[in-house]
């Protein structure tokens, strides 16, 4: 085997790592929020750009330190998904054209808006950590590395938060059962608000980090969110480890799929695959039941 | 048992229709208003100026949206430049130009609505743009109505421009001028580069753009390593895309076409992938855009054809002020111009305006390809591209090439970017 | 013999909710399933109607195999059923809901259907009809015209019943007809039960509500997915294994 | 969804006035679209009416679908399909653009039939997303096509129905296709098949206890609704000589729900005035040029907060009003 042909074997095991490891940090607020709530967020991926811009606007123009910027960036947006929770999905809850009519109008609006108050700039949010890091002859950006980690530590926390604390156990008794969870004398907007503004701040903080390693621009969202509805799918519904699992199978074909067809075909044989994936199992990999 | 609510299903539809019957009648009214007429207005010259109206067709939403709304305020300020020195003089008359703008929302139905419109509802014989491959949405419509079009750019497709299209000019440097720009440096000063992988969007352009590429490539001596790669413009991660470039183990690999973006992000991977192969971008996005995405240590052995830029010596004093203008329009003493693929071609028509002292789109047809010599905004330009689209209708003229090095570009020479 | 049930054996992961279930329905009889919460009874019902597929065992009606056929084959073999819970179309109705209950006879063809040929207007001149009649027999004519999810719960149970008959069965499968019912409407209920045997259908009632048993011919009694008797409803009355399976339950409605 | 009106004419006399109104209606609102031309000379003004009847073509048959309780994301995928086909077939193949016209229909009905017996198994959700899915790789499998479909910059100059410049003889013809396509979707709804279509989506357990096949009948359903919406996307194609797959993306395919959700998906008036009224007022604001999204933006959060079930349910909501007034007792109800 020509040594060519064993780097790129090597490199694509790299990418698909790293690939997924994105994924899974890009559909961890959704999923969550999804899983959990039973809120179908279709307008997370403008809530991820939005989340980029604003950490790019305070490390760059205002010229904070980045980490900071993310961190405030993170919150910004955490207080809009109480916004979101209150005016978009609460009204509408269980009504998946009613969601979908609302989220189009949001999206819409803070797609545009970015669009036309920012102008043509090609926007980049300065790398969080720079260098590279060689082992033998792979060799990977430090930026990758750290997306690698904190995606990964990211789900270990949400994990543990669901399962470990209370608002998490009040979650699920919420979306397994609204009156019960009344019954017991759980604040059930205090705990949906509480779901949203995790998801928004995830989706935020996955906004940030991505911002640093691709380019900004007002539509990042769109394509990010077709991932994520393919990764929840995938996972399966009603099980955040699934997110685990799919994130892996969804970033290692956009990996390797690329390296073997040209361009737009890609994604045709990606959609194919998964459908034929969710046709042997419909409830996902993981799922439980099907809600929504 | 009740039957539908009909009768007041059928109120709201009238309601509907009614509101739509305001609605295009509000059209109608600025149609009248907007088509080319004749409001006097008084300058310094001596008999009164005319203003005569002509389309802009730009993406002013969608994903091209935030580009194109630059380019356009580019525009403008070509136009107050046409006005300021006098407008056009057609018949011993002076007109002042007027731009009346349509959105093509980035969607090539949108465009060809837009273009409706322009041709229809504003009555413009004139139509400059639109961006990209649009321009396959308008060339058709022109040819069929008689409508002199000059595109802001061609990505080489079907329908664009060919010799079927005979209203349709290129304005403006496209794709396949950075290309022979670049490639024409490369041949000078590159002479241990044997073998090139080729990378460009998959937009459909292959086949086209992609295939006349090849041939040039081989013409001048170089072996394509592997097929052209394409890349998906919207993809998550570039990565896979530099780890197939770099599998092909050529000497350098060309980025044709395509946006910063993806440009930028395949330099950051292969260099972070750990290769040091000469990268070639040859677009219109300027170095300074390509290193912002690539970051700083990643851009490095890089030659970069493309538009005008700040810190590369101005062609022409016009440039100069364009620029000031511009920066001042943005209130950034600093900001780069974007492409002019709009304010080229308009400086462009005012001067093919004077020489055929009319505005019958045929006889400007004429006199433009007939016209040996153009004055654009990067200076003298030629019209050529009989090879290329099989009409004598692309206007090209200098480029400007740029290395960049840890970041650092260096501005190297001014190419004739000739389209064969 | 209208309905043959034969080592039947329904196994949700590991535990059995139906185990080697044995029960024989003869023609035109009333046969009670009487067993407290969580004995089986509704997971029976979903068998011999395909709602859910057997693990082993046979189910044979009229001398047919129907084992594991999908539940709209069933129906147009003639085995009609009602739910124990929202037995019906909420948006539709009552009179819609019978209407639209009247699939298999008379069945009208997509053609027919679509250029709204005499034959199917001859079809659903009938269909309006008999539906009416139903409506009458259940005691919801007057009704008729409101939203089905309107109705209080007793007359959502009759309508489910309703809409059974629609189906023109020849064997009736009814879950928990009167639980959740105030004693005139559970009088009402058993009046109409009574009223459509007399057409000569036969019925199964699935009830763990004693009361029931008057109008039985015959009973049988589950328990952990298992016969424990069967026999008249006296004999059941006094039967000490009865007793003591019923000591422990309460009477609320099944899960 | 909620379920008005009788699934038999009941044979009562007064019915036939009851017909009469909305009869009077219908030929008030075919006569006033028919002089539209007459009104509006402007081509550009037809070109719009034209678009907006082929979307409602669209989105009639995508609310057909719905009232099986399926959501069929990929709708608008196949709104593209259907261009495709016909363009391909007109402009390479070398068909006349009405056969082509027809067999885009066609080939539209049997692909939705094949996805539709694998996807029968889906309850609501999984059959939104996977049909989402679809209609994603469907999309990418066309742009992929090279040199037949062209990629991302799509088909031009593709044969036109009619040789003469002129709109007005598309738009009557494409008015007399909508009125007949909507007229039949009308007659499918109104007979049984839309009734068990409607159970099915009240209820697929009751629906399959009476005798109610619910593969077949969501088969149905998607087949008659891919049906129109590929007839819809061969006029579009052959009427707008360009297509690229940017018209028909994933923003498209919401929007087309949108159009649904907005004119109201009980009613089948719902599509038509929702299409009409969100595809024309965005047009109205054209001169704001890329301040024209927040109006439709606007538009959308307006209806859905003011009326939740959409246009259609607004003279219900005043007639509601109205008698509420009227009857002072009942106030504590509903």
């Amino acid at each position: 085997m020509p040594e060519a042909t064993i780097l790129l074997i090597i490199a694509s095991i790299v990418n698909a790592l790293v690939l997924s490891s994105m994924y899974i940090l890009l559909a961890l607020g959704f999923t969550f929020l999804f899983n959990i709530m039973g809120i179908l967020n279709f307008a997370h991926g403008a809530i991820y750009m939005i989340g980029a811009y604003i950490c790019f606007f305070l490390a760059t123009a205002v010229g904070m330190n980045q980490w900071l910027a993310m961190l405030i960036a993170v919150a910004a947006v955490g207080l809009f998904g109480i916004f979101m929770e209150r005016f978009a999905f609460r009204p509408f809850f269980g009504n998946i054209n009613q969601i979908i009519v609302v989220c189009i109008g949001i999206i819409t609006v803070l797609e545009n808006g970015v669009s036309v108050s920012q102008g043509f700039i090609v926007q980049v949010t300065p790398p969080f950590v720079q260098g590279i890091f060689r082992v033998g002859i792979v060799s990977i950006s430090w930026e990758r590395v750290v997306i690698f980690l904190i995606g990964i530590s990211l789900l270990v926390l949400v994990l543990l938060f669901i399962n470990k604390t209370k608002q998490g156990l009040q979650m699920r008794a919420v979306a397994q059962d609204l009156e019960g969870a009344v019954l017991q004398g759980i604040n059930v907007h205090f705990v949906s608000a509480l779901a949203c503004v995790i998801a928004c701040a995830l989706a935020a903080l996955a906004g940030s980090l991505m911002g640093s390693y691709l380019s900004l621009t007002p539509y990042m969202g769109q394509d990010i969110m077709i991932k994520v509805l393919e990764i929840l799918v995938l996972g399966g519904i009603g099980s955040i480890n699934g997110v685990l699992f799919a994130g892996l199978i969804v970033g290692t074909l956009d990996a390797v799929l690329p390296i073997m067809v040209s361009g737009t075909a890609t994604q045709a044989i990606m959609m194919l695959i998964i459908i034929i994936i969710l046709l042997f199992k419909p409830q996902g990999l993981f799922g439980k039941e099907v809600r929504g | 048992m009740k039957k539908i609510s009909y009768p007041l299903v059928l109120t709201s539809i009238l309601l509907a229709s009614f509101l739509v019957f305001m609605s295009l009648a509000g059209c109608t009214k600025t149609a009248t208003t907007t088509a080319a007429t004749t409001t006097t207005t008084t300058t310094t010259t001596v008999q009164p100026i005319k203003t005569y109206t002509v389309g802009l067709l730009a993406e002013l939403t969608g994903f091209l949206g935030s580009y194109n709304t630059a380019t356009v305020n580019e525009a403008q300020i070509a136009v107050d430049m046409v006005n300021e020195n006098g407008g056009v003089i057609v018949g011993g008359q002076n007109y002042n130009l007027k731009l009346v703008v349509e959105d093509g929302q980035s969607t090539l139905d949108g465009t060809t609505a837009a273009a409706n419109k322009l041709i229809f509802n504003d009555n413009v014989k004139i139509i400059i743009g639109p961006d990209a491959y649009f321009n396959s949405a308008v060339s058709g419509l022109c040819e069929q109505n008689k409508i002199l079009h000059i595109a802001g750019y061609c990505t080489m497709q079907p329908g664009e421009m060919d010799a079927t299209t005979t209203y349709t000019f290129l304005g403006q440097a496209a794709s396949i001028n950075y290309f022979t720009g670049a490639l024409a440096y490369l041949k000078a000063n590159y002479p241990n580069v044997k073998t090139v992988a080729l990378a460009m969007p998959d937009d459909g352009s292959i086949p086209y753009f992609g295939a006349a590429v090849q041939k040039m490539v081989q013409a001048a001596g170089y072996t394509v390593a592997g097929s052209i790669i394409g890349y998906n413009n919207s993809a998550v991660d570039f990565s896979p895309y530099a780890a197939k470039i770099i599998a092909t183990g050529a000497d350098a690999v060309i980025c044709c076409s395509g946006i910063a973006l993806p440009n930028g992000s395949i330099l950051k991977d292969v260099r972070d992938a750990g290769s040091n192969m000469l990268f070639v971008i040859c677009n219109s996005t300027i170095p300074t855009d390509n290193i912002k995405v690539a970051g700083t240590t990643e851009s490095t052995n890089v030659v970069d054809c493309s538009a005008a830029y700040i810190g590369c010596p101005n062609p022409s004093a016009i440039l100069t002020e364009m620029i000031q203008r511009y920066q001042l329009l943005v209130g950034n003493s600093n900001a780069p111009l974007v492409t002019l693929e709009y304010a080229n071609p308009i400086w462009e028509l005012g001067h093919v305006l004077n020489q055929a002292n009319s505005f019958d789109p045929a006889v400007l047809k004429n006199t433009f390809s007939n016209m040996t010599s153009i004055q654009t905004l990067y200076g003298p330009g030629t019209i050529s591209g009989l090879k290329t689209f099989g009409i004598n209708q692309a206007v090209s003229y200098q480029l400007p090439i740029t290395t960049i090095t840890n970041g650092v570009p260096t501005f190297q020479t001014w190419e004739p970017a000739l389209v064969p | 013999m209208i309905l043959e049930i034969s080592g039947l054996t329904k196994n949700f992961g590991g535990l059995a909710a139906v185990s080697g279930m044995n029960i024989t329905v003869n023609d035109g009889e009333v046969l009670g399933l009487i067993g407290p919460n969580g004995a089986g009874k509704s997971t029976l019902f979903n068998l011999i109607t395909g709602v859910i597929q057997p693990t082993k065992g046979t189910v044979v009606f009229k001398g047919k195999d129907i084992t594991g056929k999908r539940p709209h084959v069933i129906a147009e073999l003639g085995i009609g059923r009602t739910f124990q819970l929202n037995p019906l179309f909420p948006n539709f109705t009552v009179l819609q809901n019978v209407i639209s209950s009247f699939q298999i006879r008379p069945r009208s063809n997509l053609f027919d259907t679509f250029f709204n040929t005499p034959v199917y207007r001859k079809n659903e001149a009938y269909i309006l009809e008999q539906s009416l009649e139903i409506l009458q027999l259940v005691g919801l004519y007057k009704v008729r015209n409101e939203l089905a999810k309107n109705q209080p719960h007793g007359y959502q149970k009759m309508l489910g019943v309703a809409r059974a008959l629609a189906i023109k069965p020849e064997l009736l499968l009814l879950d928990e007809p009167i639980a959740g019912m105030n004693p005139d409407e559970i009088d009402n209920t058993i009046e109409a039960i009574k009223r459509t045997s007399q057409l000569g259908v036969t019925i199964i009632l699935v009830e763990h509500n004693m009361k029931i048993l008057e109008i039985c011919n015959r009973v049988v009694v589950i328990n952990f997915g298992q016969k424990i008797v069967e026999g008249t409803p006296q004999e059941i009355k006094e039967n000490p294994e009865v007793i003591k399976a019923y000591l422990g339950s309460g009477h609320d409605t099944q899960h | 969804m909620v379920v008005k009106g009788s699934m038999i004419a009941a044979p009562n006399s007064n019915t036939h006035r009851k017909n009469l109104i909305p009869a009077i209606g219908y030929g008030a609102v075919i006569c006033l679209l028919a002089c539209l031309p007459l009104i509006f000379k402007s081509p550009y003004i037809l070109h719009l009416f034209i678009l907006t009847l082929i979307y409602i073509i669209a989105a009639a048959s995508m609310r057909f679908i719905m009232t099986s309780g399926q959501i069929p994301l990929a709708h608008a995928a196949f709104l593209g399909l259907g261009a495709y086909v016909s363009a391909v077939l007109s402009k390479h193949v070398g068909l006349s653009p009405w056969l082509a016209l027809i067999i885009a229909a066609l080939v539209s009905m049997c692909v939705g039939i094949a996805i539709s017996f694998p996807f029968a198994r889906l309850k609501a959700f999984y059959y939104a997303m996977i049909s989402l899915f679809f209609g994603v790789g469907l999309l990418q499998g066309i742009e992929s096509l090279g040199k037949l479909t062209g990629g991302l910059a799509g088909i031009t100059s593709i044969p036109t129905l009619f040789s003469t410049g002129s709109k007005v003889p598309y738009y009557y013809v494409f008015l007399a296709l909508t009125i007949i396509s909507l007229a039949i979707l009308y007659r499918f709804e109104s007979c049984r098949i839309g009734w068990n279509l409607k159970a099915i989506d009240q209820s697929y357990l009751v629906s399959s206890s009476v005798g109610i096949s619910e593969v077949k009948y969501r088969v149905i359903a998607v087949a008659i609704g891919c049906f129109f919406v590929g007839l819809a996307g061969g006029m579009y194609a052959n009427y707008n000589v360009t297509i690229s797959p940017s018209s028909f993306d994933t923003t498209a395919k919401l929007w087309m729900i949108i159009y649904v959700a907005i004119g109201g998906t009980n009613d089948f008036a719902g599509p038509i005035i929702g299409t009409a009224v969100l595809f024309l007022i965005p047009q109205y604001f054209s001169g704001l040029k890329q301040y024209t999204p927040f109006v439709s933006a606007a538009v959308l959060f307006a209806v859905i907060f003011a009326f939740r079930d959409g246009l259609v349910s607004i003279p219900r909501l005043i007639r509601t009003r109205y008698q509420r007034k009227k009857v002072k007792v009942q106030t504590d109800d509903s």
